[in-house]
């Protein structure tokens, strides 16, 4: 309980109190941005800094688990979707490719409490968070192209559009900013980055309200279209986090074999969905399907459960599992 | 208001995504126009929904450019406008106006 | 320009307050158009004063509406909408254009 | 649609630096116009050259001021305008258009 | 004097130069909105910390006393206006409403000077700053009610704009973050509040310079208005917080009974005005006020004489009654 | 070689990058400006501090630097330009004015990498900051009314427009800004500065990586502009600022006798060219010069000529000439 008293926590509380009674609360646009530019960049530096001690070769097991989520995870959501819910086949594919893919925003939240309890965890899971966004894109496109097929109509033009979309995965202003920010944070010098250290890592957590107070703002307004989404599709956004989270759970803990923080980061990955890249490569790659679907489930239904319900149960789990040995 | 003051033309107003802007700007120039006025972070429906520029997500964005120019000068304009109306995302509407002598004839 | 290039239709232009946007592109749904185009952060004289969006203090905002659309569903969309303008806050102006063809017939 | 929905006016539509809108708007109020929408942040192509808004070193803008108004109260704004437009940098045009009643009446 | 050349105080003497030699110098709007996020969440969390170690049943006299001056100076305001300036009734309303309130930005260039000087004060005024703005919106739109009566002409479907007004007044953007940040102060553990310390603290008085340049820009601006407001309105601006400063300073001293700090935030409270959530609140009430009125008085007078004179005369007079015992 | 992994220098290869490779990354064009304002308070407010223990009196010889080159560099500029390059009269003037002038980011990398190399340097090195845009300004003004005068016609309301510019050399924003900080650095109490100085100094270098990221973005998109300049201008963009540091580098040794950090800035700042000041006075006074020419030698070939290769060049050889005595 006391978990959820973390800053970063209530701030998201505070965002989401104010959208529901109608508060005229509003961050201007750009501020947005800028935080989330700011972020990603302060992550990456920090993750960066932390490989410096970690020897990369030890990476490589992340790196496969992050390709393993980004690909299962959207087929086993596709399959959901499409066999349980009976749910428009281009839908299901759009939807999926966003559960392969991260939530910042989530595992920010996760390292701010981690930080809070003073639990240590692992270099790796970052470099996840800034793997999983491209594989996630890509099995979207193969998800709508078997769609298209199996709904009889394909559409032209549409190898050009595979080739942009491969190439808009890597080149993402967001996966961009992480990876390099990373590349930097490794190589600068230790006086060299304690004269950015006050700015990247010293104010991240205040930061972070700001921008969980803003994400808090928008999962409310989210709400207000959960009549339009259907009671399936809500009750698929708090399943399939959970789903994630079992195979995010047991991939740490047993094969990735981290400590309880690096557990709770791992989980945090597979049971989190994108918010930032996955959602405009999708709306390019699959324009029949309706982006209020799949921008209602990551905003309003999963990120919300998994900040407020998630991120402490998986630690409360991760914490059991470490206990068991 | 006599004909020394005004002078008819065509007014041509387009509606294309933000990111193809910069191409219809070429493909205007490449017609020699002399003149237009561009407002970006326009919103709309079209036959690909709805686009919203103050969207968290997605911020989709269109960008209206207006135009005066002659009747010769529109035509060019819609012909080679037309074939690429699809490409950029858009709509594209002429109408009669008159512009006000006295300012620099940029038309 | 011959009649297979340019579709003449009605072009509908409304300004009202920003808070009140929604509420008009529900009306203008209901009323089954198929596409708008909005431009918000305008600012503007009117009845009610003089509304400024960059103010510092008080940051009134108006957003201007632009459509095209057939004389019929023209109609159909003024009558919806006078008695409404009030609430809104604001003006609708009608006047006649071309759609160029080639666009998705979005109108 | 009949006439006591409708009412012919006049459109003026002028682009100007956004520096000069301040004196536009003051040259409009002289005029005893009664309403204008004011959209500020646009680009544009002129005499003067390109000006764009986003640009990174010299975000140059023009402002559009669209204004309803009687045919009397257009011919007092074009004359008085024509002088001074090469001043403020920019265009006038003037088209027909009707007003819709129902808002109220600011023009 | 020395307390003149605190940053606060000479960043607004640089925006109000820059605007009188008219420099093209200029904030973005957003920049504005943005700082002005950042400091109502920072005075926020700073008072709801500072209530820890203070019975919260000791607030009740400030509370009190926040709405003393939120009722009583309005009405002060509203006889003068209408009895020694024969101004319109409408517009005496709106005016009225604004010295109810406070200014934020007053109240904390005020705190600067004090952490300045590094002179004490209690935890409550920062309730009264966030309490006031409610009953000066309430009793604006009594006052608009009763002008309107004597005006003889009641504005129909005034009975729905009540209730629109009186939610405003509670769900105002800028109330409920200070109120919500002040909660978040107070339940975060110290761990956790340290991690966003040097964001919410660290930094807040740098950016409060910033903010108060752009003010002394709108304030200067303001001033080629002085003209169109003439000479009694600008006269009242000056004289109206003279006249809250002493009914703040009795207040402070006498009845709560507070230190040489805390009677100078008392007063500042008193004799400030507001400018975020009393104009909006005023436009929608009394659309038939003009707003070049109320807010050339704010920002351009009533600001600038209080930043300028007003605080550190607070501040002396404080000192001398604490002298007098 | 180690010095180019300062941060904000990687932070410039960043940007860079990411336009290269056509990614969507792009920062709102609100941060930039308001990146740029905080920046040039924060080395104001510093150079203002760093005045306290000078005297300022032997501030004069770095004024009279300042002058000889904001008015020398121009006319050597133009003399380059239609000599050797025949280029346009106007044209060439207007690219003259920017050579006298400075890049506020260019010094702040320099500042960064002298300051992780715990170099020390001169305080007088920010004044010269300061002055230097105006007097460009001026020799523009100058040049162009030369170059009507050779090419026969004389612009009408030219005289109007020479005393606006007078007004806009010394009321630019950015200048002013510069100034006005500096002196209030100069005049607040030690305390009072400790209090805004986590702000404007303890994030200084982390906000800078930012800026300059954005700046490499900018050089990036001018790079592909590089065909409309053509090879003579490219190669003056690069030229010229070789030149310029060569009369920096005697001046700083020899003239002003500053210490090797303190050498290495009067370098930079006689090497680089404004992007801030000048071309919107250039724009306004020389209207008929292509501003895609001035830009794209200033952000685009000069900007990250000085960045990667020009400063730690400089500082080798301000090393090298303080051995030799
Ligand atoms: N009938 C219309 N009237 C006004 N704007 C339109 C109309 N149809 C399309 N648009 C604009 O053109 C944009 C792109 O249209 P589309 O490519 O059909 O999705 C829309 O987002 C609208 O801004
Ligand atoms: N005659 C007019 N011409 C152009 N725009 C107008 C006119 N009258 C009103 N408007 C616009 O409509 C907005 C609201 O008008 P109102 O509700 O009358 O205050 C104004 O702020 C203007 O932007
Ligand atoms: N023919 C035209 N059509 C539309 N807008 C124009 C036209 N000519 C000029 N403008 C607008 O007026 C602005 C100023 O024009 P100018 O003063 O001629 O440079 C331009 O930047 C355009 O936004
Ligand atoms: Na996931
Ligand atoms: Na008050
Ligand atoms: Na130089």
């Amino acid at each position: 309980m006391s978990s959820l008293l973390v800053p970063a926590i209530l701030f998201f509380a505070l965002g989401m109190f104010a959208c529901l009674i109608k508060s005229d609360l509003k961050f201007p646009p750009d501020m947005h941005k800028m935080i989330v530019i700011y972020l990603l960049v302060g992550i990456g530096l920090h993750g960066g800094r932390a490989f410096i001690n970690s020897p990369i070769g030890d990476a490589l097991p992340a790196v496969f688990a992050a390709f393993g989520f980004g690909i299962g995870l959207p087929i086993i959501a596709y399959i959901i979707l499409r066999g349980v819910g009976r749910i428009n086949p281009l839908d299901s594919a759009a939807i999926a490719a966003h559960y392969g893919s991260v939530s910042a925003g989530t595992y920010m939240t996760a390292v701010a409490m981690l930080n809070s309890m003073n639990v240590t965890y692992e270099a790796y899971p970052v470099i996840m968070l800034a793997i999983m966004e491209s594989p996630a894109i890509m099995i979207g496109l193969v998800l709508a192209g078997y769609s298209r097929k199996i709904m009889g109509g394909a559409k032209k033009g549409e190898k050009g559009m595979m080739g942009h979309l491969v190439r808009e995965a890597f080149t993402n202003g967001s996966i961009l900013l992480l990876f390099l920010s990373m590349g930097i944070g490794y190589v600068v010098s230790e006086p060299s980055y304690h004269k950015i250290e006050p700015f990247f890592e010293g104010i991240f957590m205040g930061v972070l309200c700001l921008f969980l107070a803003d994400m808090g703002m928008e999962a409310g307004k989210r709400i207000s279209e959960f009549k339009k989404v259907g009671v399936f599709l809500v009750c698929f956004g708090v399943v399939m986090p959970i789903i994630g989270a079992c195979f995010g759970m047991l991939v740490g803990h047993y094969y990735l074999q981290y400590s309880v923080g690096g557990v709770t980061l791992v989980t945090v990955l597979a049971a989190s969905c994108s918010y930032i890249a996955v959602p405009p490569a999708m709306r390019l790659a699959i324009p029949e399907a309706n982006p209020s679907f799949y921008l209602t489930l990551s905003l309003g239904v999963t990120f919300p459960f998994n900040i407020v319900i998630g991120v402490p149960t998986y630690y409360a789990i991760a914490q059991y599992l470490a206990g068991q040995g | 208001m006599s004909s020394d003051v005004l002078i008819p033309l065509k007014r041509i107003e387009i509606v294309v995504d933000e990111d193809s802007v910069e191409k219809l700007l070429d493909l205007l120039h490449a017609a020699n126009v002399r003149g237009y006025t561009v407002i970006k972070h326009a919103g709309g429906l079209g036959s690909r929904g709805e686009r919203r520029p103050d969207d968290y997500a997605l911020q989709e964005r269109n960008a209206l450019v207006i135009l005066a120019c002659d009747e010769k000068q529109a035509e060019r304009i819609v012909t080679a406008l037309r074939t690429r109306l699809k490409e950029f995302g858009g709509m594209c509407l002429v109408s009669d106006c008159n512009w006000v002598v006295g300012a620099s004839g940029s038309y």
